[in-house]
């Protein structure tokens, strides 16, 4: 036992709140640029401390739990929320330095999926448990798309791990490392993958569970200060650990493309990850949400079908001879 | 007009000088509220729709970090953006009781502080101070989206005033 | 998908346009000459004629005259002149009305207060406001006879 | 200022107002009252619509009852509108008539509204048949203290609300009216604004 | 079979997508609707009641605040309803500005209604976008008459100010601008394939339904029947001008957009013609008497606001008050249609139909 088995988690807790913090001022500020207007600017030099007086003003603000709220239920549904969102950090490899990975477990990607599953938990608890009309049925949302979505996330990693031979996420990209980055001999499984996971982590358009215009906040509708917070926080913790994962599964990890190796792998890591979290932005900015029947349809009779498809081509490719050495 | 921050005595300025790590601290939660102030949604008639504007793209309200939220939990600042009925006003009173404190009422529009030009009207409530106490006014029918701005920076310095001196705003000529 | 695609390449090319963003709380607005903002008022040129009063929708302007002081003039003088700014529509009835002038619209619009007894302005306050007054009040409606 | 009109634009018709009727070839009655001058001036000539008016009248006399009718006219000012006034037992078969024959058609409803009168209510109702283009105008009369006229509701659906508003502010109560309650005051609330007698509870708040 | 229990869901007065304080009460087993009752009366303000106190000019500034997103066709319309009962002359040039101002608000609500809709339907940036655009109007109608909002622009026999020097060449640019812009609307509206999905086919207005309803404005135009009172009824100057009116076909939702989108065109067109032919000289007031004295009679006249039929039925007695005001109110009207379509749909189609009629709530509660 190290020391730093206990010091790292401190650290990437920080890391990860600052990057709350951070991702929500870039996607205001995104959004906002393009929307034509300038977003947050007066909180703050630029409006940088933006987030932490949202943060900070969250915190002390008064906590209510309505009277005919399940007050241990209440309570406990925004760190059962939270809770797996961050511990899947725990076996994320940020690059091949070993002071960056905290566990290399062998069934590293099952773990992830396993506890990130269990977020939605916490969403359908912290519904229910409000007691209001608007939350349950946000929770149910919640519930009833994450628990489809999840079939489609973990068959179309299949391929990935096909292709890798293995479930731990260092040796998945050092497979990537040695042949191709996953994105393009695994192309359906991405497209699979990304679909789901954007519907995983409730952003638009399958933002439905917190749809403001149909249910006011969906499944925190009564929740308010500090706890309000933890739920935005298990969000985004969700969106980085997700970010993280796509990075990993497909863009190669650490990997430098064109032989840029130059530039530090963690810094590549960064850029790709970057890159996913813009896209959820952009796509906030564009895109109408779904209904909740399409939503379901889309899972069950278009997802499927592909990681399915993905799977068999996947394991066709395998025993091709001229095309296994991506593989 | 202006809030007359000259006002106190030497006592009080002795006393605020004791106090003055409880002050620094309450100034830090006066900066976390006035740069954060989430207000509610509740466009109630044609002052919603200035509210709507100033949102847009040409005032950008979420510059000074507004955003709204649509759930009374989740909100620091109550907007009432139009007329108040009578019929409207019980609700009025539920949606700001299920305000998390500390909590801000603003009366947009001439509707909204007195019943502006339906103050005749047999349906109308004249003035929704008579309903939730009510912390700035703006006038106007219905106000500008710089006007509501201005309302909002308003709000904030008497956040800031409040924070630093304890003492309640009060309007001096 | 195409037209998802479309929509996006939408969106980006926006993202880098320049902002509309309005700069208000640092630097004002400027508002057009016609902007009915708060009014000013001159009690040199009021001539008591109530037709302010009597048109407001609201009711929101009152006033009272006194007899002329110089005893050789005729007609009355303004004594109180009050609007109140909580029920005022800034519809500009009343500058329209006036014959005289007296009153007028201005360019200001900040007139939040901390309380409703702040709203109601009397005649020094009205006289006081006197920044940005509007240049062009030739409206339609013909005034003393008409154009 | 005639003359000028007539230079610049020596075909089009002298003002809007007139261009508008001349659009819809109808003789232009002299509608220049002269403003300011609100006596009445000599009687308006005979409106090309008086037949019309009569046929309805007629038709309402012969298929219902000869005492139906009170009185019909055109409303000249209004785009020459033909008015009915109609006794209120027979009100729904004459509504029934006008929407459902075929050759006249009123199935579309322009406005419904209440008036109190002081003396009287009255409630007038324009329809409009959108195969012929034609509108009509029907007034019905009630009484004040029993205020009672049979629903529209199963012939226009658009009645419905329109009864309900006219129910919570004026006070005529709608026989057969699926859902006879107020629209848009509370349902405890006193008196019916619309009329002109109405005296708020709560002045103060 | 799983047993199901109904619960009953209010949905307002304040909800993000109750346009206002629309309340719903809504009977929902799961997410599909039962039964709805909307309760309006939420803004209920008594303007018919207080306008019986008011003379004539007086009135103007309330029917601003009626339906608040096109004031103008307000102004308008009571404005015409005591012309015609006067049997006023409007200088030619008072009815092109009316025309061009009422056309340019037609825009600006429809604008703000695409916003919202596509708020309705989860998409954020179209609201700001519509926003940006609507704002070059209203900072127009600034310039014009000094209010963003409610203008108090029209008197009975004219309007109160003439254009600024200027004003029409701005108003004739945007016109370019906007008729351009809107095909970028398209590009990001009209072919996304969510959008789609969530429009076509869905909340469908029968030939039967609208005739019976009343509907007005788009309401009534997406089922194809051909009811534009710039057409049928013409008032103003309209019969001057060249456009056409869009209608639809199906009746649902994406004809509802395309007849807002196209009418959105149309009425720049109308700017265009008119701004061409601004009449050059001439007053903006009619010869109008000092003190607005309406001869005895009773007048109804509508126009076609940006959400149909726009009404007024004035009882005069021969003073400068009206004896009875009423308007006919389309939003009103459209709204009733809702109980209608919305039972059977879920929750998600509830608030795209309800964002699809296009109500004002100033307008629904008089």
């Amino acid at each position: 036992m190290d020391w730093y088995i206990f010091v790292y988690p401190v650290i990437l807790l920080a890391i990860v709140l600052v990057f709350v913090m951070y991702a929500i001022y870039f996607e205001r500020k995104v959004i906002g640029w393009i929307q034509l207007r300038k977003g947050p600017t007066e909180t703050g030099p630029k409006g940088l401390f933006q987030s932490a007086a949202d943060v900070f003003k969250l915190l002390i603000k008064e906590d209510i739990i309505p009277s005919k709220a399940d007050r241990p239920l209440f309570k406990l549904a925004p760190i059962l929320a939270y809770v797996p969102a961050f511990s899947v950090l725990a076996v994320i490899p940020f690059t091949d330095a070993p002071y960056l990975k905290f566990s290399n477990v062998a069934v590293g990607l099952m773990y992830y999926l396993a506890l990130s599953s269990i977020t939605v938990m916490g969403v359908l608890l912290g519904g229910w448990a409000s007691n209001n009309k608007y939350s349950l049925l946000g929770g149910m949302r919640a519930g009833a798309q994450m628990i489809s979505y999840e079939i489609p996330l973990v068959l179309s990693v299949v391929g990935v791990v096909m292709s890798a031979g293995s479930l731990n996420l260092t040796e998945i990209v050092e497979t990537q490392i040695a042949g191709a980055w996953n994105v393009f001999p695994q192309f359906l499984g991405f497209v699979v993958f990304i679909i789901a996971a954007i519907a995983e982590l409730n952003r638009t358009p399958f933002d439905l569970p917190e749809a403001e215009s149909e249910l006011v906040a969906g499944y925190h509708t009564e929740y308010t200060g500090f706890r309000f917070a933890f739920f935005m926080l298990a969000e985004y913790t969700y969106v980085f650990a997700m970010a993280s994962l796509i990075t990993i599964l497909f863009f190669g990890g650490w990997d430098a493309p064109f032989g840029l190796t130059f530039i530090p792998p963690l810094v590549w890591f960064i850029l790709k990850f970057c890159c996913f979290v813009f896209l959820l932005f952009w796509l906030r900015a564009t895109f109408p949400r779904l209904r909740g029947d399409q939503l379901m349809e889309f899972a069950w009779k278009g997802l499927l079908p592909l990681a399915i498809i993905n799977i068999f081509v996947s394991a066709l490719l395998k025993e091709v001879p001229f095309l296994s050495q991506y593989f | 007009m202006e809030v007359n921050f000259e006002q106190f005595t030497s006592f009080e300025e002795e006393e605020i000088k004791r106090n003055v790590l409880v002050t620094t601290l309450e100034q830090i939660k006066a900066w976390a509220r006035t740069g954060s102030m989430w207000p509610l949604t509740f466009g109630l008639a044609c002052c919603g729709i200035e509210m709507m504007a100033s949102g847009g793209s040409h005032f950008d309200l979420d510059r000074f970090g507004v955003i709204f939220r649509a759930s009374p939990r989740q909100s620091d600042v109550m907007i009432v953006s139009g007329t108040v009925t009578k019929k409207m006003a019980p609700l009025l009173r539920r949606l700001y009781d299920q305000m998390p404190e500390p909590k801000w009422v603003i009366a947009m529009g001439s509707c909204a502080t007195a019943g502006g030009p339906y103050v005749r009207s047999y349906s109308v409530v004249k003035g929704v101070d008579q309903i939730v106490p009510v912390d700035v006014y703006i006038p106007g029918c219905p106000p500008n989206p710089a006007a509501l701005i201005y309302g909002l920076h308003k709000l904030q310095e008497k956040i800031r005033y409040e924070a630093r001196t304890g003492k309640k705003v009060t309007d001096h000529e | 998908m195409l037209g998802l695609f479309k929509g996006m390449g939408i969106t980006l090319k926006n993202m880098t346009k320049p902002k509309v963003t309005l700069g208000y709380p640092h630097e004002p607005i400027k508002m057009p000459d016609r902007f009915r903002g708060i009014q000013h008022f001159d009690p040199e040129k009021c001539i008591v004629c109530n037709q302010c009063a009597r048109i407001c929708p609201t009711n929101c302007i009152s006033l009272t005259g006194k007899k002329h002081p110089d005893p050789n003039k005729r007609g009355k003088i303004i004594n109180t002149y009050d609007i109140n700014f909580e029920i005022c529509i800034l519809c500009d009835l009343c500058t329209e009305v006036c014959p005289t002038e007296a009153i007028i619209m201005t360019n200001r619009y900040e007139l939040a207060t901390y309380s409703r007894e702040a709203l109601l302005k009397d005649m020094k306050w009205l006289h006081a406001n006197d920044q940005m007054i509007r240049q062009d009040n030739i409206s339609s409606k013909p005034k003393r006879g008409g154009k | 200022m005639s003359e000028e009109k007539e230079a610049k634009k020596p075909a089009a018709p002298k003002t809007p107002r007139a261009a508008q009727a001349a659009g819809r070839a109808r003789p232009v009655p002299p509608r220049g009252r002269a403003a300011g001058k609100p006596k009445e001036e000599k009687p308006l000539p005979p409106s090309p619509k008086q037949p019309v008016v009569d046929g309805y009248a007629k038709l309402i006399r012969e298929k219902i009852s000869p005492e139906a009718v009170e009185s019909a006219f055109i409303n000249q000012p209004n785009d020459h509108l033909p008015t009915l006034v109609i006794k209120k037992e027979f009100w729904i078969q004459v509504a029934e008539l006008f929407k459902n024959q075929s050759d006249l058609a009123f199935d579309y409803m322009q406005n419904y509204s209440g008036v109190d009168y002081e003396t009287h209510l009255e409630v007038v109702v324009q329809l409009y048949s959108m195969a012929r283009g034609e509108r009509v105008c029907f007034k019905i009369k009630t009484d004040r203290e029993v205020a009672k006229l049979p629903t529209l509701s199963n012939l226009w659906s658009a009645a419905d609300w329109n009864e309900r508003e006219i129910y919570d502010l004026l006070g005529i109560d709608f026989e057969g009216h699926p859902d006879m309650r107020r629209m848009f005051l509370p349902e405890d609330w006193v008196g019916h604004p619309l009329r002109k007698d109405y005296v708020p509870l709560d002045e103060g708040v | 079979m799983l047993r199901t229990e109904e619960m009953v869901l209010n949905l307002g007065p304040q909800h993000p997508s109750m346009h206002g304080v629309l309340r719903l009460v809504v009977k929902i087993d799961g997410e599909i609707i039962r039964e709805i009752e909307p309760v309006v009366g939420y803004l209920h303000r008594g303007t018919e009641k207080l306008a019986e106190d008011l003379n004539y000019t007086q009135i103007i500034p309330y029917t601003d605040r009626l339906d608040y997103l096109s004031s103008m066709t307000n102004n308008y319309v009571v404005c015409h309803a005591t012309e015609t009962l006067m049997g006023l002359e409007i200088p030619e040039k008072a009815e092109y500005l009316r025309v061009i101002v009422m056309e340019m608000n037609r825009v600006a609500s429809h604008l703000l209604w695409l916003g919202t809709f596509l708020l309705d339907v989860g998409a954020l940036t179209p609201f700001l976008y519509c926003f940006r655009d609507r704002e070059q109007i209203l900072s127009m109608f600034n310039e014009l008459c000094g209010a963003r909002l409610t203008y108090n622009y029209m008197r009975v026999g004219g309007v109160k100010w003439d254009a600024p020097a200027g004003w029409l060449d701005k108003v004739k640019n945007f016109a370019d601008y906007m008729i351009n812009e809107i095909q970028n609307y398209h590009e990001l509206i009209s072919g996304n394939e969510i959008f789609l999905q969530r429009t076509k086919g869905i909340g469908v207005i029968t030939k039967e339904m609208a005739l019976s309803y009343s509907l007005s404005g788009a309401n009534i135009r997406c089922t194809g029947i051909d009811w534009d009172l710039r057409k049928k009824q013409p008032y103003s100057v309209y019969d001057r001008f060249d456009f056409k009116v869009p209608l639809g076909k199906t009746g649902d939702l994406l004809d509802k957009y395309h007849c807002r989108m196209d009418e959105m065109v149309e009425a720049m067109k109308i700017v265009k013609q008119a701004v061409e032919g601004f009449p050059e000289g001439g007053a903006t007031m009619g010869k109008v008497p000092r003190v607005l004295r309406v001869p005895e009679g009773e007048v109804y006249v509508g126009v076609e606001s940006p959400r149909g039929e726009l009404g007024c039925h004035i009882v005069s007695k021969g003073k400068d008050k009206p004896w009875r005001i009423k308007f006919r109110r389309p939003s009103f009207y459209n709204l009733q249609v809702a109980k209608e379509l919305l039972v059977g749909q879920n929750i998600a189609n509830l608030v795209a139909i309800l964002g699809s009629i296009d109500i004002v709530l100033g307008e629904v509660d008089g």
